[in-house]
């Protein structure tokens, strides 16, 4: 079986392996990175829960083959806070109640974090089309789409804050 | 799952007959079926690749025949178990021939598949369709071989 | 004592009951930090894979491991006959039934576990399993519950002695002479044949463990997904004590759970075969289900199939209530459910109503399916209960030409008869059954729904307004009659407050997203006026934990919720001694406000709850025992009785049949609120899982015995479009038999909801003679009730029955 | 679920990837493996090899030119949603794309992998054959073009040989410039409805309808494709029949300004009939199996219940 030499980046640190034709990018993740926020639920790329953004994008990282992601940026759960602390979804998430169990957390995080990336302010129905490859078994989604408008809100305050505090310069 | 079928064929009752209860020329009617071995009189060893796509089922058997040559009546039972643990196929078949001229022969066929696994918890819609498709390919081939 | 709708005793700071404290569990939830069974590795750590029987029924012939041994990485494959070796290829369900944990054999249904591969990678084992070549004798399956009845069914269970045909057992509860009598005496008697379908917790993590024994030491430590660790291990050294793995040299680790919904009660085949390889091969061994497996194998929840009448006087006042049942359990009765409950808490089926009597019996039996059932998200049973009342109370509305809320109204257990004795023999605490349903109905703007219907059905277009007002029991429960496996279902508490004056708790309980480490925290915070924020809270591991019965059937709060209570109490106590000694004051001087002694009348004299801790431990009271702990085991001395009144919306589509949920309010009261945010959130999510079983999810088998929902393609959790904007409400009747008042909630949802639902479907559609809808309402059991609209000649198509079509005349 | 072995090729040209397919046994070519990898893992299918097109430059384009759009092999469903051109002149392809599994899944999934799948219970199959559209297959001698109708052969049946890709996708450009894709004497317009059991799931009935009109309201060409009801993606040749040639709006002398008196353009007396008698023919085409989506007879049902209204947001969308 053919093994093949991979190099990811994944939070912004690059590792490189060498793999199995057929290792899952997830099992490369969890497995061979110890990057275990990433979670598997479905088998069958229903869940969401091992979403991860490669080179922005999130993908179920169940079905996609480690190969595939050779040179890929990588995004987990792990790289979402930064020395500022946590991004605003995860704040949003914490403040609206988003989370029960956790487990489909780090996907809907993913998830949500691209959606807010290239929709800055989305509409309820617009979240909830977002997340409906996320599922949930714990929240009922109502405070999940709550946490998504939250950080939107947040991040758009601090888009107004930053011309705002110029002006007080 | 039952399948329940009737056709006529363009050719003495007889020939139809003896088509129907010869091993080698049906699994040759059949796409993927093989008789390996020759166990009694009336019981083979075979087997049948189902490809589809790229969805590949490999099953190993027995099959068993029991002919009633008065009624034209053949009965076959057979038997297979999936590789791989694909689980098991079972199916019961009966024909009965009926000469309707000289050469016009009507043939009914009433099957019961039963098959386990996997393929059968994800595929129930798929294998009707295929057994559906496999049934009318036999039946073509029986309708060119016996062609006058 | 707090009251949800009063203002908090406690301040933000110390964060009693009463404040949407922010989950502290959260931040490594969020952070990808989360700790569960698969996050989990050891040194030299082998993995556990399964092959599973393609059949439902039939012989082993022969078990050929040879090409799998053969695989790079696979070491082992077990066995029931390696098992047998060691007395370890059976084993007790919780329910004193027995099941196997590798067959010998013979395969009782399909999924069933066969043989173990033990292998030094994930595709190693899974290879490995791929290889295995087992041959069967299949054998025709009991699919159907009522067949399994019959005479010429073939005996499934002939392992077990004396057992001559597929019953497990009858229960029945009530008088049922006396029921008869009304019945037979009654104006209106309606009758409904209803399935509650064998549905699925499907939490987002499966279930795994890592086994991982010492060989040297001879003790093993299990992590695994459980929600019950003590009493697992109890049942492991029960399974496993001849061996040598005695309760004291096993410890289970339950970590974070993803999911847990009484799906993670039972001990499963592949938990036991992990240990088994684990000892034989002296090596940690992990097991991680893929969710195939946790669909097909592990236990399902309901399948209850009951022939429910309400007896009722002309004006649709009931009288009586007598429901059927055939419970099918599977190839074993391994319901999580007390000992003396073989059909769980049931008999709450007379529910919110005042009647004079009620008659209700179950028999259960064996089928070729997977053992089970579970209380998924439920107090054993409650869900099929208050389904089957919730269901025929509006039959019976419809009969007697009255607004179902209204006929629901006439019919409540007033206020001021609680305690209220049920006829079935419960004692319900408290409950005020018209506030919650006038609150739902202003919510919903009940009045103005059904004048929209009404001009809606004039130009043809479906919707229905359903309503709901479930009673649940919870809490399980008094030691008198609760037990599983003889152990008493009490729960317990262990406070020790730190000498710096923060604390650590410990509970027999295990949460699985309830969010115990916030609310536990909340109560002791509440009790001793600590910050909940300086309240660690840990559970789950038993060499740690104080021992308890785990978190299902919304036990928790009522039982280790109120350990800690009683267990904070005592150091309060404690406390106010050391404060009276460090005042020089005596204890009946003492005035206490939360976190605070002060001297009364001088309120500027005072120490903290932190002094006393301190001093607990540094300057104590001639003859006090040293140290700031305290432990309580608490025996419930009754359930507690939480309901509500739901209302929701459907908008029905005419040409197929599909139903939308356009609205649904939820109005619970579960008694005085440690955490209103969590409670919210408990509802949303037991909404959801309600929504499911009544439009969606439903485990069906085909007659070879073929599971066709066995993964996500097919088994539909609802997405967010599919779920509606849940809305929620509450009304506050505090038990009066909890420390708190509080009454637990994570259930009241998921056993409300999917009434709630049905009724609604029904009622757009009653005026075409509809009076029943099994669930899960799929678009194509719409379509059949509609497709008979304006037949001439009085035939309409109903949709009745168990779980079929059929024409009845109207 | 773990995948089989097998062994994994990364081509970086058509070339390449060409000569890889004639060289390996057993070789099967893959591009978003949104539906390949599930079948892998559930071990339902297990190719020795697998050639991953996905590397190859050139592939993700999606163009309209020369009569056609032109969908590569690489675009995925998320680029087809996003595309201006479709949103402005295909809407028909943006219901499919936004039908089909769930977004993240999209991300990934191509539209030429769902039709090279030959899966009847795929999506944009029965687009395509409403679309006329035509098949790009490339293999060891060069390019061909296959014809929708010839392209889909059964249950995971394609023309494609052993050694061929699926490259593109031509669809032909409907009449007409802007917008609703009129012109002066011709529009067109198209819907794709499905039913599905929840959002994600494989449709239990799918019909696609496309409709050209001359500026009489008559239809002068119909296409009509069903998803998941039968043994492959269906043409509903007999409901195309019904409506070509049928009036279906009056247009009273609106030619060349459609747009701006859309108000004033009506049904036809009769269409309501046509498109009846249009949509029970599309049910009579269909074969569908019973299974967990439902039963044999509401599935025929559900094709009629489509088709009726697919046509009726065709039309819509043709500024009838």
């Amino acid at each position: 079986m053919a093994r093949h030499n991979v190099t990811v980046t994944v939070n912004g640190e690059a590792h490189s392996r060498e793999v199995d034709s057929r290792l899952l990018l997830v099992h490369l993740i969890r497995d061979e990175l110890a990057l275990t926020g990433t979670h598997i639920g479905c088998d069958t790329t229903h869940c969401g829960a091992c979403t991860v953004l490669v080179d922005g994008v999130p993908t179920k990282s169940c079905t996609v083959l480690a190969v595939q992601a050779d040179g890929a940026e990588i995004g987990t759960v792990e790289g979402l806070a930064d020395a500022n602390g946590m991004s605003a979804l995860q704040e949003g998430f914490m403040q609206e109640h988003g989370l029960q169990c956790g487990f489909c957390t780090p996907g809907m995080l993913m998830t949500g974090t691209a959606l807010l990336a290239r929709n800055a302010n989305p509409g309820e129905a617009e979240i909830r089309e977002a997340i409906s490859g996320n599922l949930c078994r714990c929240t009922g989604y109502v405070n999940i789409v709550k946490a998504v408008e939250y950080a939107a809100a947040k991040m758009a305050g601090a888009d107004d804050d930053a011309p705002a505090a110029e002006e007080a310069n | 799952m039952k399948i329940q079928e009737k056709f006529t064929v363009d050719a003495p009752a007889d020939s139809v007959w003896e088509f129907l209860i010869d091993p080698e020329r049906v699994a040759a009617a059949l796409p993927g079926a093989q008789i390996t071995e020759k166990l009694d009189d009336n019981t083979y060893k075979g087997g049948m690749a189902v490809n589809v796509g790229p969805l590949a089922a490999n099953y190993t058997g027995t099959v068993a025949f029991d002919l009633d040559e008065e009624q034209r009546a053949a009965s076959v039972r057979a038997r297979g178990q999936g590789k791989a643990g694909m689980g098991n196929a079972d199916m019961t078949m009966t024909s009965r021939v009926v000469e309707l001229g000289p050469a016009k022969t009507e043939v009914t066929v009433a099957a019961n598949l039963s098959v386990t696994g996997i393929l059968a918890q994800l595929g129930r819609g798929m294998m009707q369709h295929v057994s559906k498709r496999m049934f009318k390919q036999f039946t073509e081939v029986l309708a060119r071989e016996l062609a006058p | 004592m707090a009251d949800a709708t009063a203002k908090p005793r406690t301040s933000a700071k110390i964060c009693g009951m009463g404040h949407s404290m922010k989950r502290k569990e959260d931040p490594r939830f969020l952070q990808g930090k989360g700790n569960y069974i698969d996050d989990h590795t050891l040194p030299g750590m082998l993995w556990l894979d399964i092959v599973r029987s393609p059949i439902a029924y039939g012989k082993i012939v022969n078990i050929d491991s040879s090409k799998a041994l053969e695989i790079d990485g696979v070491l082992a494959v077990l066995t029931g006959k390696d098992l047998e070796a060691y007395g370890l290829h059976w084993m007790p369900t919780l329910m004193s039934d027995t099941q196997m944990v590798l067959p010998t054999d013979t395969v009782m249904y399909q999924a069933q576990e066969v043989a173990g591969v033990i292998a030094t990678s994930r595709y190693a084992a899974a290879d490995g399993v791929a290889a295995v070549e087992v041959e069967y004798e299949a054998m025709t399956p009991v699919m159907d519950p009522f067949k399994a009845l019959e005479d010429d069914a073939p005996v499934l269970r002939t392992d077990k002695e004396g057992q001559e045909d597929n019953r497990i057992w009858h229960w029945e509860a009530g008088d049922k002479e006396a029921t008869d009598k009304i019945f037979d005496e009654a104006d209106v008697v309606v009758r409904e044949k209803m399935h509650v379908p064998r549905i699925h917790v499907a939490s987002i993590e499966t279930c795994g463990c890592l086994a991982d024994f010492n060989p040297v030491e001879g003790h093993l430590t299990v992590y695994m997904t459980t929600q019950a660790p003590h009493a697992i291990r109890t049942v492991l050294a029960l399974v496993a004590g001849h061996v040598g793995l005695s309760e004291e040299k096993i410890r289970v680790v339950s970590p974070d759970i993803g999911g847990g919904f009484g799906g993670k009660v039972p001990v499963y085949p592949g938990y036991v075969i992990a240990i088994a390889a684990s000892v034989v091969l002296g090596k940690p061994v992990k097991w991680i289900e893929d969710r195939m497996e946790n669909l097909q194998a592990d236990s399902f929840a309901r399948d209850y199939h009951m022939d429910a009448e309400v007896a009722a006087d002309a004006g649709g006042k009931i009288k009586a209530l007598r429901i059927k049942t055939l419970a099918d359990h599977g190839y074993a009765d391994a319901q999580a459910a007390p000992s003396k409950f073989p059909a769980g808490l049931f008999s709450i089926c007379t529910g919110s109503y005042d009647m004079e009597n009620a008659y209700a019996e179950v028999d259960a039996v064996y089928t070729n399916k997977p053992p089970g059932g579970v209380a998924y998200r439920c107090s054993f049973r409650v869900t099929e209960a208050v389904h089957c009342l919730e269901r025929i109370v509006d039959t019976l509305a419809h009969k007697v030409g009255k607004d179902p809320a209204t006929l629901r109204e006439e019919n409540f257990i007033p206020k001021e008869a609680f305690p209220y004795h049920s006829p079935l023999g419960w004692e319900y605490d408290s409950g005020d059954y018209q506030a919650a349903m006038d609150k739902a109905k202003e919510m919903i703007g009940y009045d103005d729904l059904r004048k929209e219907q009404a001009e809606k059905r004039e130009r043809g277009e479906l919707m229905g307004i359903g309503v709901c007002s479930f009673t649940e029991v919870l809490g399980a429960g008094p030691s008198k009659d609760f037990d599983i496996l003889g152990i008493k279902m009490f729960d317990s508490a262990e406070v020790r407050v730190h000498p710096t004056g923060k604390a650590i708790a410990r509970f027999g309980t295990k949460s699985q997203g309830q969010g115990h480490e916030t609310t536990y925290a909340q109560i002791i915070a509440e009790e001793l006026g600590l910050p909940a924020a300086h309240v660690q809270v840990e559970e789950g591991d038993t060499d740690t934990a104080p021992y308890g019965l785990g978190t299902y059937a919304s036990r928790s709060t009522p039982t280790a919720g109120a350990a800690g209570v009683m267990a904070a109490r005592k150091l309060r106590d404690k406390a106010r001694k050391i404060a009276a000694h460090l005042l020089e004051v005596s204890e009946e001087d003492l005035d206490w406000e939360p976190g605070t002694f002060s001297v009364k009348g001088a309120p500027d004299k005072s120490v903290t709850i932190q002094d006393c801790a301190f001093a607990a431990y540094t300057n104590l009271p001639e003859g006090m025992e040293p140290g700031m702990e305290a432990t309580n085991y608490y025996d419930p001395p009754n359930l507690t009785f939480p309901f509500g009144t739901y209302i929701c919306v459907v908008d029905i589509d005419r040409g197929t049949g599909e139903v939308t949920v356009r609205r649904f309010v939820a109005v619970d009261d579960c008694g005085n609120i440690i955490n209103p945010m969590i409670v919210q959130g408990q509802i949303h999510g037991g909404l959801t899982q309600g929504l499911g079983p009544a439009l969606y999810e439903e485990m069906t088998y085909d007659e070879d015995g073929n599971n066709q929902a066995g993964s996500f393609m097919d088994y539909l959790v609802p997405t967010a479009v599919e779920t509606p904007a849940w809305e929620t409400g509450h009304t506050v009747t505090p038990s009066p038999h909890h420390p708190l008042g509080a009454k637990g909630v994570g259930e009241s949802a998921t056993v409300g909801a999917p009434p709630a639902i049905a009724n609604a479907v029904v009622d757009a559609l009653a005026h075409l003679g509809v009076t029943h809808m099994e669930i899960p309402i799929r678009p194509e059991r719409g379509w059949g009730a509609l497709r008979g609209e304006g037949g001439e000649g009085g035939w309409v198509v109903s949709v009745m029955g168990w779980g079929g079509v059929r024409a009845s005349q109207w | 679920m773990i995948p089989p072995q097998f062994d994994y090729h990364a081509p970086g040209s058509l070339e390449e990837a060409l000569a890889l397919l004639g060289s390996l046994d057993d070789a099967k070519v893959m591009s978003g493996g949104q539906s390949l990898l599930p079948m892998l893992k559930l071990r339902l299918a297990s190719p020795a090899n697998i050639v991953d097109i996905g590397r190859i430059p050139g592939l993700d384009s999606i163009s309209e030119e020369g009569g056609f759009l032109r969908i590569g092999a690489l675009v995925t469903e998320t680029a087809l949603e996003e595309s201006s051109v479709v949103a402005d002149r295909y809407p028909i392809l943006l219901d499919t794309a936004r039908v089909i599994a769930d977004p993240l899944v999209r991300n990934r999934a191509t539209i030429c992998g769902n039709v090279a799948h030959g899966d009847p219970a795929n999506d944009h199959p029965a687009t395509m054959i409403a679309l006329g559209a035509q098949m790009v297959a490339t293999g060891p001698n060069g390019e061909r073009t296959i014809g929708v109708d010839d392209f889909f052969q059964g249950l995971f049946m394609t023309a494609l040989e052993p050694g061929e890709i699926l490259t593109e996708i031509r669809i032909p450009s409907p009449a007409g410039a802007a917008g609703g894709l009129r012109s002066d004497s011709e529009q067109s317009g198209g819907a794709y409805l499905k039913l599905e059991r929840k959002v994600g799931d494989y449709a239990v009935a799918g019909v696609a309808v496309q409709l050209t009109l001359d500026d009489s309201g008559k239809v002068t060409r119909a296409g009509v494709g069903l998803t998941n009801l039968g043994f492959a993606p269906i043409r509903a040749s007999a409901a195309e029949a019904a409506l070509t040639g049928a009036r279906l709006v009056e247009r009273g002398g609106l030619r060349g300004a459609f747009s701006k008196v859309r108000d004033a353009i009506t049904r036809a007396p009769d269409a309501d009939e046509v498109i009846a008698a249009a949509a029970q023919a599309a049910a009579d085409a269909t074969d569908p199996v019973a299974d967990r989506r439902g039963s044999v007879e509401y599935k025929r049902n559900m094709a009629r219940v489509l088709t009726g209204r697919a046509i009726a947001k065709a039309l819509a969308r043709a500024g009838g």
